[in-house]
């Protein structure tokens, strides 16, 4: 029993235990103290890029990058390009999300982004992006579609490098239209001729469950619902979301309210199905392929995603089996048809060092060439569907590939941008889209009167935003143009076409 | 007799329409897996396939999903179990002034909204740099799973009796020796279960590498399945397969440590 | 050498008071019983002992070095208990291993050791089997062996035999006196069973709330209990108490007078008689008459236990080998005075 | 003699280290983002530049309480709750337990493993299959199975149906922590006192609510609070069936305070959310101590 007893052992087991649990708990606490500690400077030796990863694509971007940055990046050695993600975004509102949270901090920051145009202001407003003025010329410049470049210029100063533009317009089931009774091809001169074929669908095959039209609309579709659908017909009703003389939001105007009564129309009628919007483009696709959707309001992306020989759900006759038109302006007024401009764009990170940014550019540069361009949205490419904002890719010989099974669609989809409009380029503007999401549902599926779901809309600006974000409704607007017009003597039927023309007018101005 | 045995038929209806009912989900997930049909609704396709499998096992970023979700689930499940050892063990077996606070303490966190604190989590992490970090992952999963692994924990050793305490005390263990010798291993079912019923939650929880996380490479499995659904070109068919993926060990795991769950549950609720 | 002795030993858990100020001492080879009822504090006193528990005050000497505040693997003490506590996920070598290896044996001498006790024990064909396996009587063996393992200097003994059968239970007692006249080691023993502490016990304490009442060898604490408590404590079945008052200047049972020098200068008088003290026949003239009716009678095996009542209602018990009683007769039975105990006003037992 | 009791106290006292690194691990990663939370609660914050912000006071508080639809999120998120937690989970966890307790040890098994599967389902993987198999648009599992027996079609995930549907979905996944709860508690009454109620003559009715209800009762607690809490913080499962959607017919409060935060950017409103929820919880957790206590 006592201690030098030759039966006794003479090392304690236990203190290996301990040893251990101090060794894990010391090796934990090392990674966090050494992460804590260790915050790697930003050095230019890497590039880092960002960009939205849906379903798989993270390999494609990796190739993408190799491929476009191996001749540049032998002329810089010292530079390594890295894609970085972010990957756990599944949809644009979350991939906008993530990226304001990598772009808080310079040590998450990425260098170079691939931006939704229309989140150029929101962040051009937070100072994440850098200008780009003094690296592009006007050769440049004057290359890319205006719809592109305008919606990544704020107040003349360039935060981004368009890659890719798409476009809104109205695809139909040539079948069913014939089915009945609408003549093929299909040209719908105004929202009448749309509501009207809805109807004329639904009286002859909603029976056998045919769903005659599609709009997105609702939160869970996201900008599906603001942008593809609502802003889509907003445009061409000649009005907008955003006042730019005040810098305010719209609560009413005749635009927000014709376009609302659009949707309370076809969803009453049961020409659309809000169910639809819950999967945005991909029960459309199903269904257009199916032959059980009549008529969708749509982007130019759905035939490379959907219809295209590797798409979800691949069409093999489709220029024949589905149509596409543009989207008629309210009353077919002129210039007749409207398409809402989308697309992403390469913007640089304001955090980088000033030394480093020219380097940088460069690279941006040779990612945005037409060539590459047009290499990233052909099929199977990182951004497959779009169109190369350069104005100079048709000339380029890859332009057809774009769209190998049909070319037509190239030109078409290339030629409704001349008529195209863009969100507000307002740091504000995702939130009101939020909002405006919600108020669509408020008449789709709320079932609330066009008149309550705009009071709801502005008075969720003004909470939001702050009181006083909203514009002076148009009423009062119109009030104080009748007593001009009156003291003009002019008949007020006149003076209201003539309105809605300069009013018009006006907007093209100011939006392109 | 015959009133009786009525009875027993009446249970065992209602019983087999329930479990039948519970069913009814997990239809459009297995037919869909099988189908070479692309389709959110349900339709019985023509044919079955097991090219949705084929194509999820053969794709490398599916394949890397699920080796960082057993990476960070096992990572953090055995954080929370070693640093709920101590405490559980001191708050079963010792008594002393600040007990009882510290003890409903941690029974406040048990229960605790996590999802209100992944907002302030994220901007921590970005300040001390274990954003976007597996590191990262690990230490908050782990951190979220402690306090009820306290709780089972100290329920378990409650268990077991004073006499085998004082027997190894006086057989010459000291606490932690006693700890080692008696406690952990007598409880080691128990333990099992809390291992498992930690991986589970860490392997189905979203949110936290959903916020945590942005980089590729790092995704667990949870966070590419919903990518996978909310995306705007899914292939649904390859999405049921990959969630069948997912949730089978999950499932296979609960079955296998049901009969030690209820014993663990049963023991939570004697504390 | 071994010599256990507890000085003024207080405890109190919460504002309760366990042990009141207890003194005992327990001399080297002694096999010694604290026998007492449930919730009396033999248990903590075994603690305290053991070093499980720390008195509030007080101190506790082994051979006169004061151990009080020792941890228990300090003490050389070992301990069995009521449940046996054995470590359920050990099988029995593992389990009489335990305390060895905590002590870091080497391997051999532990194997050497376990295989000496199994076979005092007879539990070697036991050795691979886990607690869950064994039968009451074969798990006690075990922790039995588990204590013997480590040739302690005390032996502390918690009810060890209570939860057995009562077979099992006398074969074991059998042992467990061998055991100790083999080792000659020093043995605290606590029960509640009166029966175990006479038949195991060199001296046996009796407490009683805390508070020794007696300590004496079985014999002396059976036949000369100090007070009411002991008395009524020890025996089965039970001693027959007669509460006597004074009337006339002297104390009564029946007509009968209970005489007595010390009895003068009380007022109150507790007569204590054995069970195996009341008499059918009478002996002698000392003996005091007693009118009763046998109400039933018990076969025990060796003889009756007649259940009877006096004439004033009160039931009282007398062990007897005559079978030939009739039920509900009234006789007189005879009060063996010489063994008699008698009580003063306080309990506390007097000379006649 | 007075050394060797100090250190006899101080030997004893060594444990209690044990308890540092959990608490500085439970400080750093679970105390201090709560404290975080509270602190950003009383600020502007915004997820656009969570760098600069500036305190506000209550005044995030005082929007949240005097909006509307906040106000509803509280009121949908009651009704989530008491129709989920209390009514769907806990009562139909007893009643299945009981039904579960008289029947045959296999189909036992069987049953129960059939409802842990539900409950071992990861939420996403539920949220998707749920919303494929309501599914209006096109005809989920359930609506063909209606379509078969010349039944319309029902829009599950439309205004009226929607917070039901989520409710089932819920009710769907949570039941089996119910069942096992009250499994177990059921298997822990003596089967004597189940023995003795028969021969005392209580019908199987009788026997549920005068015995088995009464013996329940911290069973009862204990499952009540810890399903509250679990529906409290649900999120994944309304995330991914309907968004809170339609309008606001699922928008249950964590669902508000991720749209507060990443539709609208505020994380200064999204933590007050947060820490309203907190303090829902945790004096949800108080009632629930307290009555314990009775026992």
């Amino acid at each position: 029993m006592t201690e030098n007893d030759p039966n006794i052992k003479p090392k304690n087991k236990l203190l290996v235990y301990v040893v251990i649990i101090v060794m894990i708990l010391a090796a934990v606490g090392g990674i966090a103290a050494f992460h804590y500690l260790y915050k790697p400077a930003k050095k230019v030796e890497t590039i880092t890029i960002a960009a939205p990863v849906y379903y798989t694509s993270s390999a494609t971007w990796t190739n993408y990058l190799n491929n476009v940055s191996k001749a540049w990046e032998a002329s810089h050695p010292n530079v390594k390009i890295k894609f970085v993600g972010p990957s756990s975004a599944s949809s644009e509102s979350q991939y906008y999300s993530k990226l304001n949270l990598l772009t808080s901090s310079k040590s998450t920051a990425p260098t170079v982004m691939l931006e939704d145009m229309f989140y150029t202001a929101t962040y051009s407003h937070s100072g994440v992006l850098a200008p780009l003025n003094s690296y592009v010329n006007s050769s440049y410049t004057s290359n890319i579609q205006s719809s592109a470049l305008g919606q990544m210029t704020i107040n003349h100063t360039i935060y981004g490098l368009p890659a890719t533009v798409t476009d809104t317009l109205i695809y139909y089931n040539t079948s069913i239209l014939k089915e009945a009774g609408i003549h093929t091809p299909w040209n719908p001169k105004n929202w009448t001729d749309i509501i009207n074929a809805a109807e004329k669908i639904n009286n002859t095959l909603g029976s056998k469950g045919v769903v005659p039209l599609n709009i997105y609309q609702g939160v869970k579709a996201d900008e599906a619902s603001s942008f593809t659908g609502f802003e889509t017909m907003l445009y061409g009703t000649g009005h907008g979301l955003y006042n730019f003389s005040n810098s305010k939001w719209y609560g009413n105007n005749p635009g927000l309210n014709a376009t609302l009564g659009f949707y309370k129309t076809v969803f009453s009628k049961g020409y659309a199905q809000a169910s639809i919007s819950h999967t945005p483009y991909v029960t459309v696709g199903q269904y257009m392929k199916q032959g059980k959707l009549g008529i969708a309001i749509d982007g130019s992306w759905m035939y490379g995603y959907q219809w295209a020989p590797h798409g979800q759900n691949p069409i093999s006759n489709f220029s024949k089996y589905i149509g596409v038109t543009a989207v008629p302006t309210e009353f077919g007024q002129a210039p007749y048809n409207t398409t809402m401009v989308g697309g992403w764009g390469w913007a640089m990170y304001n955090g980088i060092p000033n030394s480093e940014k020219p380097i940088v550019a460069s690279f941006m540069k040779t990612l945005d060439n037409t060539t590459n361009q047009i290499i990233i949205n052909l099929p199977g490419g990182a951004l497959a569907g779009g169109l190369p904002p350069a104005k100079n890719a048709v000339n380029n010989s890859l332009f057809t590939k774009l769209m190998p099974t049909d070319p037509s669609l190239d030109t078409f989809f290339a030629g409704l941008l001349k008529n195209g409009h863009y969100r507000p380029p307002v740091a504000t503007y995702p939130k009101i889209s939020y909002i405006l999401q919600k108020a669509m549902s408020n008449v789709v599926g709320g079932g609330d009167s066009v008149s309550t779901a705009l009071t709801i809309y502005s008075k969720d600006i003004n909470t939001t935003l702050g009181s006083g974000s909203v514009s002076p409704s148009i009423a009062a607007l119109n009030a104080q143009n009748l007593n001009y017009k009156q003291y003009n003597g002019n008949s007020f039927a006149l003076m209201s076409a003539l309105e809605t023309y300069v009013n018009y007018n006006l907007y093209n101005l100011l939006l392109w | 007799m015959i009133k009786i045995k009525l009875r027993f038929v009446v249970v065992y209806l209602v019983l087999t329409l329930l479990a039948l009912a519970f069913l009814i989900p997990f239809i459009w997930l297995f037919v869909e897996s099988f189908s070479p049909l692309n389709n959110v609704g349900f339709t019985i396709p023509n044919r079955f396939t097991l090219d949705p499998f084929r194509n999820v096992l053969t794709n490398g970023t599916f394949i890397r999903s699920i080796y960082m979700g057993l990476i960070q689930s096992l990572g953090a499940t055995f954080l929370s179990v070693m640093f709920a050892i101590g405490p559980a063990y001191v708050f079963s077996r010792k008594s002393f002034k600040l007990k009882t606070p510290l003890m409903l303490g941690v029974l406040l966190l048990t229960g605790f909204p996590v999802f209100s604190l992944l907002v302030p989590t994220f901007i921590f992490f970005i300040d001390i740099g274990l954003y976007n970090t597996v590191i990262g992952v690990i230490l908050f999963l782990g951190v979220l799973n402690l306090p009820i692994d306290i709780w089972i924990m100290k329920n378990s050793f409650d268990q077991i009796p004073k006499s085998i305490e004082r027997a190894s005390i006086v057989d010459g263990a000291g606490t932690l020796k006693s700890l080692f010798y008696v406690f952990i291993p007598l409880t080691l079912p128990i333990m099992a279960v809390l291992i498992i019923l930690n991986f589970v939650i860490n392997w189905g929880n979203f949110y936290v590498p959903f916020i945590l996380l942005s980089s590729s490479h790092l995704l667990p499995i949870s966070v590419r399945i919903y990518s996978f659904f909310g995306a705007f070109s899914v292939r649904y068919n390859e999405l049921a397969a990959l969630s069948i993926i997912y949730t089978v060990p999950a499932v296979i795991l609960y079955i296998f440590a049901q009969k030690y769950m209820i014993k663990a549950l049963s023991g939570g609720i004697k504390g | 050498m071994s010599s256990v002795e507890l000085k003024n030993i207080n405890k109190m858990y919460d504002k309760v008071t366990v042990l009141k100020d207890l003194n005992l001492k327990i001399e080297d080879q002694e096999f010694f019983v604290l026998l007492g009822p449930s919730g009396s504090g033999k248990s903590t006193t075994l603690n305290t002992m053991a070093g499980l528990d720390v008195p509030t005050s007080g101190n506790i000497l082994f051979d006169s070095e004061d151990v009080t505040y020792f941890d228990p693997n300090k003490r050389g003490v070992a301990m069995v208990f009521q449940d046996y506590a054995l470590y359920p996920h050990m099988n029995v070598y593992k389990n009489m291993a335990f305390p060895l290896k905590m002590k870091r044996y080497k391997n051999e001498y532990i194997d050497k050791k376990i295989n000496e006790v199994a076979n005092i024990l007879g539990i070697k064909e036991l050795l691979k089997r886990l607690p869950r396996e064994l039968s009451g009587g074969q798990a006690q063996r075990v922790a039995l062996g588990r204590a013997l393992v480590r040739d302690p200097k005390i032996f502390l003994l918690d009810e060890p035999l209570s939860n057995l059968d009562a077979k099992i239970r006398s074969q074991i007692r059998n042992e467990l006196k061998l055991i100790h006249s083999d080792l000659k080691k020093t043995f605290v023993y606590v029960t509640h069973d009166q029966q175990e502490a006479m038949y195991l016990g060199d001296r046996v304490g009796i407490l009683n709330e805390g508070v020794i009442q007696q300590i004496g060898t079985p014999q002396e604490v059976y036949k000369h209990p100090k007070n009411i408590f002991v008395a009524k404590f020890l025996g089965e079945p039970e001693i027959n108490i007669f509460e006597l008052d004074k009337n006339d200047g002297g104390f009564k049972i029946g007509d009968a007078p209970v005489d007595g020098s010390n009895l003068d200068a009380l007022n109150k008088l507790t007569l204590g008689i054995r069970p195996e003290n009341i008499l059918l026949k009478k002996r002698s003239e000392k003996d005091i008459p007693l009118k009763i009716v046998i109400r039933a009678k018990e076969f025990t095996g060796s003889g009756f236990i007649l259940i009877a009542s006096t004439e004033s209602g009160k039931e009282i018990r007398i062990i007897s080998d005559q079978a030939n009683m009739e039920i509900d007769e009234p006789i007189t039975a005879y009060i063996d005075y010489e063994n008699s105990i008698l009580f003063d006003e306080h309990g506390d037992s007097i000379n006649k | 003699m007075l050394n060797t009791r100090k250190i006899k106290f101080n030997m004893q006292n060594i444990i209690y280290l044990i308890f540092v690194p959990t608490f500085v691990y439970l400080g750093i990663f679970f105390l201090y983002p709560i404290y975080i939370s509270i602190k950003y609660s009383f600020t502007n914050i915004s997820l656009t530049d969570i760098l600069n912000y500036t305190y506000i006071g209550f005044s995030n508080y005082h929007s949240l309480l005097t909006s509307g639809s906040f106000i509803g999120s509280i009121y949908t998120t009651i009704i989530f709750l008491v129709l989920s937690a209390i009514i769907g989970q806990m009562f139909l966890g007893i009643v299945v337990a009981y039904l579960l307790s008289v029947t045959q040890k296999y189909f036992r098994l069987i049953i129960t493993s059939i409802i842990l599967v539900a409950w071992a389902t990861p939420q996403v993987t539920a949220g998707i299959m749920w919303y494929s198999t309501l599914s209006y648009i096109p005809s989920g599992t359930v609506n063909v199975f209606l379509n078969y027996f010349g039944i319309h079609s029902i829009n599950f995930l439309s205004l009226h149906l929607a917070l039901i549907s989520i409710i089932i979905a819920n009710v769907w996944l949570g039941l089996g922590f119910s069942v096992l709860i009250f499994s177990s508690g059921i298997s822990g009454i003596s089967p004597s006192i189940i023995k003795a109620s028969r021969i005392d003559g209580a019908n199987p009715f009788t026997r549920f609510f005068k015995i088995i209800l009464p013996l329940l009762k911290k069973s009862i607690i204990t499952d009540l609070l810890l399903i509250t809490l679990f529906t409290l913080g649900a999120f994944t499962l309304v995330f991914v069936m309907t968004g809170g959607g339609p309008v606001n017919a699922t928008d249950i409060m964590t669902i508000y305070q991720y749209r507060a935060g990443f539709s609208l950017f505020s994380l200064g409103i999204a933590n007050a959310v947060g820490v309203i929820i907190i303090v829902l919880a945790i004096s949800i957790s108080i009632l629930y101590l307290i009555s314990l206590k009775g026992d």
